[in-house]
């Protein structure tokens, strides 16, 4: 057993923990910061495949940029409190086993997978300059297509996001806010 | 002569035409006149055609009935002699019936009498179809025929429900019969390939036919004889049928519609002829029907009801000739039955209409001084029922009876016996009714008068028919060379030979005239002057009618009616339409009961998503191999 | 290294972020769970372009890159996700001050 | 691609529309032209002239399959247009956003009928999913339009989750993401036939098969209706051509390994489908769980890939979405949306409820009707599958379905209603509507009308 | 050509009647296309002309099916029965009220020109559009202007009629997709040589779907219900030309194609007709609502049709042929009786009616003459008919309880003899009551309705050899398909 092996087991172990603890954690600040600490591990897991580029993309967007938001969101929302109401707890249970199960059945299946190696450490297909290559020179069609996604994104933030203009009231906005009302009643929020 | 033929039953189908439908607009009179005229002439023709002896074996084709494949069925006549004998009886009588129609029914509304004639007129054109058709479905034309017309004549006063109950009663136990009849023609059809008799009694007599197949065959069609000739079990419908205007009773239910049974096996001899095991059946059910229907009208005191009862006796009688092979001996009894009978019954409407509609003899007594016609015609009839020589009664019954002296003496005592009691109960009608005080109301008294000679005419016909009709049969014992009948028919059927001796015959004739008379004696004794009788029990079972009809109601009737509640409401309703509504209940009910895995709670959605992912895992990957 | 090793990981890290979607009430932790869902992924998919990056050998150099562009691209979608996730939540929350999803039960049957 | 770089376009001036154009009716007028160019580019493409020259690397194929599905698409966004963009602008502010987010989801639409590579159906499903996102909620004050959106969102991306899992299990296997690469020689490797399991719980969710389907009434019945009305139908049509294209090009070979549990979900499907649109009482949410029932019946298209099952797809597509939205347009204008608000509707509006007949009676599957050619196409793939039991219980279901559809009819024509049941509704809407039902006759009754293309 | 423009007339004739605004000129109109119907058919069936009996062109041709059309002696027959039998009932009702009169008369013509398509289409698909054009209008005709619970009933129907209706198309699809030239064409589907297995399936798949249209015992339950629940027009169309399509589309599109599955099933076919036959005529004498006793009569009548069909031999195919044109148009006749009591009356129950007879003679001749007529009483139409189905049933050589058969069947001779007079005494005898001591006779259009039905029911009583002609080819080549030599090695 090399040094990468014995990197991946502990990176490995160290994921999966992580990983638990976002799903355990009472605090949702906690299940971000576990979160970021899972990131990492899989960021350390590219290093290690010799992945580089997603290795830095993946901590500056997601564990950077995505979690941050998240983050930024929890604390507007003032939820840094265990303010969670616990599930019913058979549910929880339910849930549990259910998704284990899930596992042990798709580990079952998978287990007859040809044992075939996944190159470590070596290799430059990760590096950022042939990755670029292939990127702009196969994958430019897909590239300018998820612009029309983030264009989307961008209308939705938009939509979703801005405040009702209260100049324009329509009937259906009206009715819309006595609903709200009645449901807020209804919830005894 | 083929258009001449046709002409026998088209002239009473034209006068029910012109009848029917110029109800509303012609007088009486010109009713009347065309309603007995067409038959009139119907009688003319077949009397010459009885004169110049053209009978026709073979059949006479008009047009194609149905004509699918091999099988073919023309509409086509066949005028022999038996047909010919028939048609002379139905025509002339019938115009007789009808000329006495015409007076008897003159208080009616002027379109009803025209419905009246109308009827009566298709009835004889049926009753003319049934005789004279050359294949059994010609015949069961004119058999269902006559049954619907049965069905009209006897509702004809349909404002009272009751007749109406009778009409539809007397229909549905002839559609017992007729199915009987139906499923012998389908027997016959499917192993000979034909209706037309002569092809059927051909085939008969080559033994195309299995013993079983002719045993079936007679047995359905006697199921049919049954039925139209009121037997046991079927004979119910035929007193209750008194509902009808009496001369109807005495054109249909006396003289002519009912002897079609007797007609039918007579005319299918052939088949009869081998099967023992159906004969034996008729013979005693026949026997059967003679003494049960004398008994009860021992104790009848409806005019017509006893007369109806006798009639289903009569007929009893001449199934019994049936049983025993006697064809010629029953198709002579029908002929002088249906003079005394429908004499009986016409001398009975004249008692009727004198006592204003009063049919309960009860209430009569001591008309012999008022009604002299009627008394002298109807004492005739009498004595004709009851068997004394020379009258001729006497003479068919005493046919009968040898036959059934020579077949079995167990039956012959039944015939003996039921001679006996019709002698009795005849003569006991006779003189409550003519004889005694008057029991009627001042009124009645005061109105009673003889009937006018349209209706005393035909009594007096009837009267002489009944004195004489009997000599065309003459046994030979009297008459070297004679059983004229018989040798008439011979062609149709063939004669029968007796195996007694002209001693014993002649024994059993006086027997039988002995016990006839000291029967009338014990009559007079008993009803010359009628008091109120007191029922025993068995008088008041006789009373009754053996609660046959009753037994009918609670074992037929009300099963059948009970069965259908049963179907409609809880197999129909309750259950296969329950069942059909049920799918949509279940339907509905499985969509409010799946609402629940629509809870809105995004977890247990993903929940099941997720459980049927490791369901559809297991099933891919460790179920399906 | 075997890449069923690999594999198990990733799934089981697929499986805890399913549990996590399972068990938690929590809008946004569930959001978090989906987000560690495709993480898994893309673990998996890298370790699946350096395996077939071995198996084609000097034959084809860029072999398994597409794999590693498809990380990127899921990367990007997950980031227009996220921006449009966030802002529903936050929607809601404005309207209703909670992001429990047990409350979503306004809709049924 | 004229389609897509079209409508991508289409999306980003309407996104600016909004600053610079000030009335609605410009907005919506402008819609209006921009999608007709669509088409126009659609037919000119359809008729073998391509605007654009992109070279996609193979990862894209525009055959006649894509095209005319882009077509019918379009047609229907068009009549979806000219029937409800009004009624849009009852559901908040960003009029103009509203249709930018249509022109995206359209461009999206192109990728998902047009895919090869596995990632172009990614994005693609994903182009979709995320204005769809947005649309659910655009009704910002109204809690039911938030939590559908949330619901929607939160599943989708769950599924998203189980789909890329998918994806990355079938690389493994096969080492590529084109889909026309993937033939199998010899035994069929667990890593694929566990990726197209996940690729075909994720496909199933979002044409929203059972039991995947869970979000669908949710949904549907919070979004604002008229957007309703565009999700349930071109939106759904485009999941399953995507479903149908992946599973013909990818797993058409090992179509063993997949037919038993396909089969599973088609009857699951029609079954929890119309059994419980049976119960409801409100139009819209049976109208949800009618599209879960037609989708079962898409899903036999999916179960027997066949010619047949690829021409009849088509015209379901276009026979369902076109019933559909006909019925949206007017549901919106109702005052009261359950059964009971639709009693004496055709006393009113007579001619309007004989169209509404007309629809119903193509989802019915009533011949005479598209909805009755394109099911009988469905059932006609399965019965030549060999597959008679399925298709019988396919149509004993489609016959449950009448249940829920003639009740409209029995509300609108045979039961009294006292006071006005709608809005005005204008003459361009009556003989909008008047026109949408002829094309269903007409397609019901020359159905090759539309199916030819694919060949000449 | 003719056998299009026989299809045409209503079709389009209907159509243009949705736009007559005015009451008189949609009902003089439909009159008139309906006279055009009856005329067109009647020069069908005297034409020698084979080529004008057919007609065909492409249509979805990818789905392998055309336009094809066809009139045989049955389908000829059966198209008679409809081009006469909506004079009849438009002159019958000719007094009738109708709301949105355009729109009844314009369903109705619909309705006609879906039975003339099912009874001409030689393609299944073909056929399977026009058994739902048959049905849909007439959903619309019954849930439009039908009595108080007509929706429920008419839902049911509609539910039920279309759920076999489906399965059919499935047993239709599944003999398409075995053609080798696959083709809906009739030919194709007559060529077929199916294994046994299959032929049960599709033999169950359609005859369910006939056996539900007839309707036949078990499947019969929405029948009383919508009868009773129908405008009597609708009624009229229903019971006396409708249940036809049922049998029909047995003897059509099922004992030829599937001979093998027809003769193994025969026997429970056959019993559940018999069941059937005095099920319903038991039921039938329990019933006091007038429609519901002529509804069940039906089903006893149109059981013994089918009982017959699987007798498979020519005398009892014939007697069926004959009984479908025949049973058409006394039921007709029984329900213009109907309508007129009810119109009148504004009551169908048995026990609320009572002396009509006294106050109108004419129409208690007229209606005892369609009575016995449905009670197949001799000389009247219906007596050659069954007589002929009875001997057919008999005589057939694929049954071994043949005997059993017609034995049972033959208490509906009695049975309906009990119900059918029930209903007449019921009616027209005894004394008047509240209710019918106004009785006026029927009026002249009426009278001539009656009239007519009258005048056919005694002439093909009398003289049924034209109708046994028509039908006599067909029935002879229809013999040699079902025939079991013809059977094969399966």
């Amino acid at each position: 057993m090399g040094i990468t092996q014995i990197l991946f087991w502990i990176l490995a172990a160290a994921s999966l923990l992580s990983a638990l603890m976002v799903v355990i954690s009472k605090s949702p600040v906690y299940s971000v910061i576990w979160l970021i600490v899972t990131f990492f591990t899989i960021s350390a897991h590219y290093v290690l495949l010799n992945a580089q580029f997603l290795a830095v993309v993946n901590i500056i967007v997601y564990a950077g940029a995505i979690m941050v938001l998240f983050l930024f969101v929890i604390m507007l929302m003032n939820l840094n409190k265990e303010t969670e109401p616990q599930k019913n707890r058979w549910l929880k249970l339910i849930g549990a086993v259910a998704g284990g199960c899930l596992l042990v059945v798709m580990v079952a299946a998978l287990r007859d997978t040809d044992s075939r190696m996944a190159q470590l450490g070596s290799g430059n297909i990760g590096l950022i300059q042939n990755l670029g290559a292939v990127l702009f020179k196969e994958y430019v069609v897909p590239f300018e297509i998820s612009s029309i996604l983030f264009l989307s994104a961008m209308v939705g933030a938009v939509v979703i996001g801005k405040k009702e203009d209260s100049k324009v009231v329509d009937i259906a906005g009206d009715e819309a806010k006595r609903r709200v009302a009645e449901a807020r009643e209804s919830m005894g929020v | 002569m083929k258009n001449l033929i046709a002409l026998i039953p088209l002239l009473p189908l034209i006068g029910f035409l012109i009848n029917g439908l110029g109800r509303k607009h012609l007088p009486k009179g010109v009713v009347g006149i065309i309603g007995s005229g067409t038959v009139l002439g119907s009688f003319i023709i077949s009397l010459v055609i009885f004169l110049q002896g053209n009978f026709s074996a073979t059949p006479i084709k008009y047009f194609d009935f149905i004509n699918v494949g091999s099988l073919q069925i023309p509409f086509a006549f066949q005028v022999d002699q038996l047909s010919t004998l028939f048609l002379l009886i139905i025509t002339g009588v019938g115009f007789l019936i009808h000329v006495y129609s015409t007076s008897y029914m003159h208080g009616e509304k002027r379109e009803h009498f025209g419905r009246y004639f109308a009827y009566l007129n298709l009835f004889v054109f049926s009753m003319l179809l049934l005789v004279m058709g050359a294949n059994y479905v010609i015949m069961f034309i004119g058999w269902e025929g006559v049954g619907l017309c049965s069905y009209l004549l006897i509702g004809y006063w349909f404002k009272n429900i009751d007749y109406t109950k009778a009409a539809k009663k007397a229909f549905v136990m002839n559609r017992i019969g007729d199915l009987g009849f139906l499923l012998a023609v389908f027997w016959i059809i499917a192993k000979i390939g034909s209706v037309q008799y002569e092809d059927v009694f051909t085939a008969a007599s080559l033994d195309k036919l299995t013993p079983s197949d002719i045993t079936g065959i007679t047995l359905l069609l006697f199921l049919g004889a049954t039925g139209k000739s009121a037997q046991i079990p079927l004979y119910t419908w035929l007193p209750d049928a008194m509902a009808g205007p009496t001369p109807v009773s005495a054109l249909i239910h006396a003289a002519t519609m009912v002897t079609a049974g007797i007609y039918m096996i007579a005319r299918s001899n052939a088949l009869f002829v081998n099967a023992q095991v159906t004969n034996t059946v008729i013979a005693i059910i026949g026997a059967a029907t003679a003494l049960l229907a004398a008994t009860i009208a021992l104790r009848q005191n409806d005019i017509k009801k006893v007369l109806a009862y006798s009639t289903v006796s009569q007929l009893g009688y001449m199934f019994l000739a049936l049983g025993c092979g006697a064809y010629t001996a029953a198709v002579f009894h029908v002929m002088t039955h249906a003079f005394f009978k429908a004499l009986l019954f016409l001398g009975s409407g004249s008692v009727i209409h004198a006592m204003s509609g009063q049919q309960d003899i009860r209430f009569m007594g001591g008309l012999k001084s008022k009604l002299k016609i009627t008394y002298l015609t109807f004492f005739i009839g009498c004595l004709a029922i009851a068997g004394i020589p020379p009258f001729s009664g006497f003479f068919s019954k005493d046919a009968i009876l040898l036959s059934a002296f020579e077949h079995d003496k167990f039956l012959y005592a039944i015939g003996l016996l039921t001679a006996a009691l019709t002698a009795f109960y005849m003569f006991r009608l006779l003189f409550i009714t003519f004889n005694g005080g008057f029991r009627g109301t001042e009124e009645q008294r005061h109105h009673v008068h003889e009937s006018p000679a349209a209706m005393t005419l035909p009594l007096i016909v009837l009267a002489i028919l009944s004195i004489v009709g009997g000599f065309v049969g003459v046994p030979e014992v009297f008459l070297h060379g004679g059983e004229r009948l018989g040798e008439f028919l011979s062609p149709v059927i063939p004669t029968a030979h007796h195996t007694i001796s002209h001693s014993t015959e002649l024994m059993l004739m006086a027997l039988t005239t002995v016990i006839a008379i000291v029967a009338i004696v014990i009559a007079w004794m008993r009803y010359r002057n009628y008091k109120e009788e007191q029922n025993g029990a068995l008088g008041k079972l006789l009373q009754n009618k053996w609660y046959v009809d009753e037994l009918y109601d609670s074992v037929v009737v009300k099963p059948i009616n009970k069965l259908g509640v049963i179907a409609n409401h809880y197999f129909e309703r309750s259950g296969i339409d329950y069942l059909v509504n049920g799918v949509g209940r279940l339907v509905n009910y499985g969509g409010r009961q799946l609402r629940w895995m629509q809870s809105g709670q995004v977890g247990s959605y993903v929940l099941l998503m997720v459980i049927s992912m490791v369901a559809f895992f297991f099933l891919q990957f460790f179920l399906r191999k | 290294m075997d890449i069923r090793y690999y594999i198990f990981l990733s799934l089981a890290l697929f499986v805890i972020g399913i549990i996590g979607v399972l068990t938690r009430r929590n809008a946004i932790i569930v959001f978090m769970c989906i987000e560690l869902m495709l993480n898994a992924v893309n673990l998996l998919l890298v370790a699946f372009s350096k395996m077939h990056h071995l198996a084609a050998g000097a034959a084809n150099p860029t072999a398994g890159s597409e794999a590693q562009l498809f990380v990127f691209f899921i990367m990007v979608v997950a980031a227009a996700e996220v921006s449009v996730g966030l802002a529903i939540i936050v929607m809601l929350y404005r309207n209703t001050h909670s992001v429990d999803i047990n409350f979503l039960n306004r809709l049924k049957h | 691609m004229n389609t897509l770089i079209l409508s991508a376009l289409s999306g980003v001036i309407m996104m600016f529309s909004g600053f610079m154009l000030n009335t609605r009716t410009a907005v919506r007028t402008l819609a209006h032209i921009l999608l007709l160019v669509v088409i126009a580019g659609t037919v000119l493409e359809l008729r073998g002239t391509t605007l654009f020259n992109v070279d996609t690397k193979g990862m894209m194929v525009f055959d006649r399959f894509a095209l005319l599905f882009t077509l019918v698409a379009n047609i229907c966004t068009l009549a979806y247009f000219a029937l409800s963009s009004k009624d849009m602008e009852r559901v908040g502010n960003n009029y103009s956003d509203y249709f930018a987010l249509i022109f995206f989801i359209l461009s999206g639409i192109v990728l998902a009928a047009s895919f090869k590579s596995l990632l172009i159906l990614f994005l693609g499903i994903e182009i979709i999913s995320i204005p769809l996102y947005i649309l659910a909620g655009s009704e910002k004050l109204n809690l039911k339009s938030n939590e559908a959106s949330l619901k929607y969102f939160l599943m989708g991306a769950f599924s998203t989750g189980l789909m890329l899992m998918g994806i990355a299990l079938v690389y493994g296997a096969m080492g590529t993401f084109d889909t026309t690469r993937m033939e199998v020689v010899g035994a069929t490797p667990v890593l694929l036939t566990a990726g197209m399991m996940l690729l075909l719980f994720s496909m199933s969710f979002k044409a929203s098969a059972a039991p995947f389907h869970f979000w669908t009434p949710d949904v549907y019945d919070g979004s604002p209706t008229v957007f309703t009305s565009y999700m349930a139908t071109v939106v759904k049509a485009a999941f399953f051509i995507a479903f149908m294209r992946l599973f013909t090009d990818a797993f058409g070979g090992i179509g063993m390994q997949w037919k038993l549990i396909v089969s599973i979900i088609v009857a699951m499907t029609l079954f929890i489908g119309n059994i419980t649109a049976v119960f409801q009482q409100s139009v819209k949410r049976m109208l949800a769980y009618s599209s879960i029932a037609q989708a079962g019946f898409m899903m036999l298209a999916i179960y027997s890939l066949n010619a047949d099952a690829r021409e009849g797809l088509i015209l379901y597509a276009a026979a369902y979405s076109l019933a559909t939205i006909g019925i949206f347009a007017v549901l919106i204008k109702m005052k009261d949306q359950s059964f009971e608000g639709f009693n004496g509707f055709a006393k009113q509006y007579p001619t309007i409820a004989a169209t509404l007949v007309v629809f119903l009676l193509s989802l019915a599957g009533i011949p005479l009707t598209a909805g009755f050619i394109s099911k009988f196409y469905m059932l006609k793939a399965t019965v030549d599958g060999g597959s008679l039991g399925l298709a019988i219980f396919a149509v004993l279901m489609a016959a449950v379905s009448v249940y829920y559809y003639f009740r409209l009819i029995q509300s609108m024509y045979f039961k009294e209603g006292s006071q006005v049941v709608a809005v005005p509704m204008t003459a361009g809407f009556k003989y909008t509507l008047v026109g949408l039902a002829a094309v269903t006759v007409l397609l019901g009754i020359f159905p090759e009308l539309l199916t030819n293309w694919l060949y000449f | 050509m003719i056998v299009l423009l026989l299809l045409l007339l209503p079709l389009l004739g209907g159509l243009v009647t949705f736009f007559l605004k005015e009451a008189k000129a949609a009902r003089g109109w439909t009159l008139l296309v309906s006279l055009a119907t009856l005329a067109v058919s009647i020069y069908a069936l005297t034409t020698k002309s084979t080529n004008a009996l057919q007609f065909s062109t492409g249509w979805m041709g990818s789905l392998g099916s055309s336009f094809s059309l066809g009139l045989d002696g049955m389908s000829g027959l059966l198209c008679l029965l409809t081009a006469i039998a909506y004079p009849l009932i438009l002159i019958a009702t000719w007094n009738s009220e109708y709301r949105k009169p355009n729109n009844f008369f314009g369903l109705m013509l619909l309705t006609q020109a879906g039975l003339i398509g099912v009874f001409t289409s030689t393609d299944a698909l073909l056929f399977y559009f026009f058994w739902e054009l048959a049905l849909v209008p007439v959903y619309f005709l019954c849930s439009g202007w039908g009595g108080e619970r007509r929706i429920p009933v008419t839902f049911k129907f509609f539910i039920y009629t279309f759920t076999g209706s489906v399965l059919m198309l499935i047993g239709l699809l599944y003999l398409y997709s075995q053609t080798p030239d696959r083709s809906f064409a009739l030919e194709s589907f007559y060529a077929l040589n199916l294994s046994n297995d299959a032929q049960s399936w599709v033999f169950w798949l359609l005859f369910i779907a006939f056996a539900i249209k007839m309707p036949m015992f078990p499947f019969h339950t929405w029948q009383p219900d919508t009868y009773e629940q129908s405008p009597t027009a609708t009624t009229m169309v229903l019971s006396g030309v409708m249940v036809k399509m049922g049998v029909f589309g047995v003897i059509r599109w099922v004992l030829p194609i599937v001979p093998a599955a027809s003769f193994a099933w025969g026997d429970v076919a056959m019993s559940m007709a018999v069941i059937g036959i005095i099920y319903a005529s038991v039921i039938a004498i329990q019933q006091n609502d007038l429609k519901r006793l002529i509804a069940y009569s039906s089903i006893a009548h149109v059981g013994l049709m089918a009982a017959t069909i699987f007798a498979e031999n020519k005398i009892g195919m014939q007697g069926v042929m004959m009984q479908m044109f025949n049973h058409g148009i006394n039921l007709i006749g029984l329900w213009i009786v109907v309508e007129l009591i009810e119109r009148q009356f504004g009551t169908r129950k048995l026990s609320e009616l009572g002396g009509i007879a006294q106050k109108a003679p004419a129409l208690t001749i007229l209606l005892v003459i369609i009575a016995f007529a449905n009670i197949s009483m001799p000389l009247t139409n219906a007596f050659v008919g069954e007589f002929m189905m009875f001997t057919g049933i008999w005589n057939s050589g694929v049954t071994q309880y043949n005997i059993v058969f017609t034995a049972l069947a033959g208490l509906s001779i009695i049975l309906g003899a009990v119900y059918t007079l029930n209903m007449v005494q019921k009616i027209f005898f005894g004394a008047t009551n509240a209710i019918t001591t106004n009785t006026h006779d029927i009026r002249g259009n009426e009278k001539l309705a009656l009239g007519i039905i009258v005048i056919l029911i005694l002439a093909f009583g009398i003289y049924p050899q034209p109708l046994l002609n028509l039908t006599d080819g067909f029935v002879d080549n229809w013999l040699k398909e079902v025939s079991i030599s013809n059977l094969g090695v399966n």
